[in-house]
């Protein structure tokens, strides 16, 4: 069962069972809905910003353990982090989720140096060796997305 | 043990010798779409190589044999389900759901006016919920909804309130989430009892307990082709031939009509006027060889198959895993069919969906387009398995294998 | 002679091997349905044997193949079309009728008032008129017809008239009846200039001619499967992205919604707001092999070998028969496509046929589903020959000894 | 083209050539229209009757040899004979046409005495080795019955 393994990492485990930042934030900066409509995955993600850093982030919602663990440990990676630097988080995340189409054949482990920049977030490399279920991950990156666009688009 | 024999309909079926992740396949997926019979996928096959044509209007050779495998099916069909007015009550459609807006957008449309209550139940599936939506956006319809109780069953305790101003009650025969068998015979004495009319969504029913509509007192049914053996893109509407002689046109096109001129045109009479375009003529060869099929394994026997392994798995289920497996249904297997829609403790049905395809059991997570039914239950989703004539109780035992491992990865 | 050989796609067709009264079949009746070569049938047949799932939601390995060859099929139509959107602009449906039906029932309900004005043709088939009729009855739209003239084209001298009003023009590609190729790409920019939006049956011309969407500038597009070396059951609504996005749903079931409450419901985004129900899932992997084995002919040089083919029938036709056996539609082979339509002097359309069944050759008589075409030119019926890919001359050889008896017998 | 011969007898192709009883009646004592939607064959048929005889008989309508033929054999066979008398020519002529059902896998020839007592009709026997056709011959004949209903029924 060595794939299951790569799928379901401990700390996948760890965060889908705890998940971090969870709940709502009163008058935020950004509020946007997410929605998987193949599997029903649902995500509110709440954004405070002040003077260009997520001071807070708070999420609601409900979906498997990849959309959870992935929306967990992405709230810890840009908890503080300025606007640019959570963009760059979005990209390189998003990045290692379209390996795939890259090497469409058989997905491979992405290179090191990209793993070592993600953090934690690297347990989720796995992820690319089950095509349906990248959209589970990448659910809360893209909501994430959208609440950025919001928050800089504001008058 | 009835006399049926499923390792005869497995050795039949050609998918089931497909090798997933190393194992063979555990199909419990045929509430979604059933495996069809070597017999079914070579009348197809047969169709295209010998004797493909359009049909109608044709005097040449391969297209009076089209007509005839087409008409065939059909005949095939009224036989299956023991149809009073034979042929000319069998409407061929493509699949439960457009039979369901079929019957939404002619009949209801022609008899229903605004307030008019069309009762279904909070088990539905989104096909027998949906059109009666769209048509009360169209015509004012009300859908009123019969409740679903803690026993999982429907709860007719309110009936006589429920059915006021009703004029057609449409329910699902057995349900595809909780494998509930409905009391259709009861439902169609209280609907004629208060003038209404009773449809059912067969889709499931027709395909695991079979129908007899010379013994059911019922005015519609819809069902699918590719739930009950059969190919995909095929299904089937079928009423009464006096309501069928009433009702206006459906979709417009080539077929259904009688006369076309600049200024307007006339339908066609019986199963035709529903008919528009080309129909699906190789789909109906493989309905016919679906429901010869069928009739060659009884569906008494198949449905009392499907209830013993049912029977099975639910005491295997509660024995192996401790309540950390509930099966979201009925708990008996009286009055039930063959589906299992399970809740793992701390498990995601698309985890666990996952997990078990790891082990090559095939179970379909999500809504099971029963979200009305879902909330119901303060469900998102659940893993589904479900039985097929092909099923044996060596499935369980993967089933639960697999889920084994779901519970232990998840703690 | 163009490179493309239709030896090479006899070969690849399975029912050209069949023998009908001793003779091996001419199949002259592509314009009602085509011959699949072995690919599509073994597509089919391979899906039901290794990959059969339903669709969507699946997570295990099968139904995501099921899934894999569903989509796939989607982005392979999307190619053939070099549809500007890719993949988001098709709409599997079952046929052309449904597609049309589909128009007229989302952008048409949503988009036309009492009074706006749909503009026809008078060659159009019933299914780009009856679904029009039907809107007019419950929304109040004109239908107007562009006339045909006496050399079997569109007559377009009145035009600007006809225009007035007009929210939507829906023409054919090419005429089922007399082989007219429709000035498509004039219609668009006159309907543009106009505001009004243009449709195009492509039942047709894409079959036979091939269409380029990223060239073409039209906003609606229907065909069938069918009729392009593809199974029966499935066709294909398109429509450009920004449209689509506005319309509403059609049928109502499962898969076209986000969400569905006891109160309401939320439909879905993209084509799948349009599939209600399982669609046509084997059906996709044989239309996916269809438009494969089309682009390995090549469109051009397959319009090109009708082309060549018409050419010769026609004048042979008019030397064998002395006028006897006339040919209704235009007289020269530029502009249109391999349609005949025969009108035998003093042998009805019926007897035709059935005296050519003789000689194995399959010629479809009747009115073709395009009634008004034939009052226009007072004929009640006409014996349709058809080309297709694997037509040969050999095969226009056989039509003319098969009608010289017909002549003969009739006297 | 042996089987050709057996549907397109020489006396078939007289009365497609030249039908019998062509034309409409004024004021008849039933009018009545049948349709074959398969192939588009149109009939109308006029009948009067007087003292329970058929006085006249006539005929418009469209359709391929075989519907036109028959309908015409029809209009000189029951012309000048009583309604019981038409009744009984129906009767014999639909059990011609479905001699098929009877003997399904092959048609055969009707045996001679049902031959002898058609006459003429008899010609269109070779329709039943032809099963699409036999809607084109017995079309004239169930909108025959209609009409003689109509007669029966009327006041
Ligand atoms: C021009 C045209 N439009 C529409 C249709 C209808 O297609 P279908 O019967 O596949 O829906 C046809 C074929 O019969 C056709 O030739
Ligand atoms: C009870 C019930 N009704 C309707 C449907 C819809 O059937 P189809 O998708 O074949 O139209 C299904 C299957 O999904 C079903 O289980």
């Amino acid at each position: 069962m060595n794939n299951l393994d790569d799928l379901y990492r401990e700390i996948i485990l760890d965060h889908y069972r705890s998940p971090r930042n969870r709940g709502e934030l009163e008058s935020p900066s950004a509020r946007v809905e997410g929605f998987n409509p193949l599997c029903g995955d649902e995500i509110v993600i709440y954004l405070r910003v002040e003077d260009g850093v997520i001071s807070d982030v708070k999420m609601t919602g409900h979906g498997c353990s990849i959309s959870q663990a992935s929306s967990s440990m992405m709230s810890t990676a840009i908890k503080g982090k300025t606007l640019e630097q959570a963009h760059r988080v979005i990209d390189r995340f998003k990045e290692m989720m379209t390996l795939k189409e890259r090497s469409l054949d058989e997905a491979e482990e992405p290179s090191e140096p990209d793993l070592r920049s993600l953090g934690e977030l690297a347990a989720l490399a796995g992820v690319v060796k089950f095509p349906v279920r990248i959209k589970c991950a990448t659910l809360s990156w893209n909501t994430l997305a959208q609440a950025l666009d919001e928050v800089e688009s504001a008058p | 043990m009835s006399s049926f024999d499923p390792r005869r309909v497995r050795v039949d079926t050609p998918m089931l010798s497909r090798v997933v992740k190393g194992r063979r396949l555990t199909y419990l997926d045929s509430a979604s779409s059933s495996l069809p019979p070597r017999t079914v996928i070579e009348a197809i096959d047969r169709y295209y190589s010998l004797h493909h044509a359009n049909v109608h209007r044709g005097v040449y050779t391969t297209a009076n044999e089209a007509t005839e495998i087409f008409e065939g099916a059909r005949a095939g069909v009224a036989h299956f389900l023991n149809a009073p007015g034979g042929s000319d009550e069998v409407v061929f459609t493509h699949g439960t759901t457009e039979s369901m807006n079929l019957l939404a957008r002619s009949w209801g449309a022609a008899n229903l006016r605004a307030g008019d209550v069309v009762l279904v139940s909070q088990m539905e599936h989104h096909a027998n919920i949906v059109p009666w939506f769209q048509l009360r956006e169209t015509h004012g319809i009300e859908v009123r909804f019969i409740p679903v109780g803690e026993d999982f069953r429907l709860d007719l305790s309110g009936i006589d309130d429920l059915m006021r101003g009703v004029r057609l009650v449409s329910v699902t025969g057995m349900s595809n989430v909780l494998g509930t068998i409905n009391p259709v015979a009861a439902l169609a004495r209280v609907a004629h009892e208060h003038g209404a009319l009773i449809a059912v969504d067969g889709a499931q029913s027709v395909a695991h307990l079979g129908t007899d509509l010379s013994a059911l007192d019922i005015d519609f049914l819809a069902f699918s082709g590719h739930k009950m053996l059969g190919p995909t893109g095929i299904g089937v509407f079928w009423t009464r031939r006096e309501i069928l002689a009433d009702m206006p046109p459906f979709l417009g096109g080539g077929g259904m009509i009688r006369d076309v001129r600049e200024d307007g045109y006339t339908p066609a009479t019986g199963p035709t006027r529903f008919e528009a375009g080309t129909p699906p003529i190789a789909e109906a060869a493989g309905l016919g060889a679906a429901v010869r099929y069928l009739e060659s394994l009884g569906m008494d026997a198949l449905a009392a198959h499907e209830r013993e392994l049912t029977a099975d798995a639910l005491t295997r289920l509660a024995q192996e895993f401790d309540g950390r497996v509930r099966v979201i249904g009925p708990a008996t297997p009286e009055q039930r069919g063959g589906v299992l829609s399970l809740d793992v403790e701390g498990v995601h049905p698309h985890d666990v969906a996952q997990i078990l395809d790891q082990y090559g059991v095939c179970v379909r997570p999500g809504h099971h387009c029963a979200k009305p039914l879902m909330r119901r239950f303060g469900l998102a989703a659940t893993a589904r398995a479900s039985f097929g004539p092909y099923s044996l109780t060596a499935d369980t035992d993967v089933l639960i294998e697999a889920l084994g491992e779901a519970v232990k990865l998840f703690g």
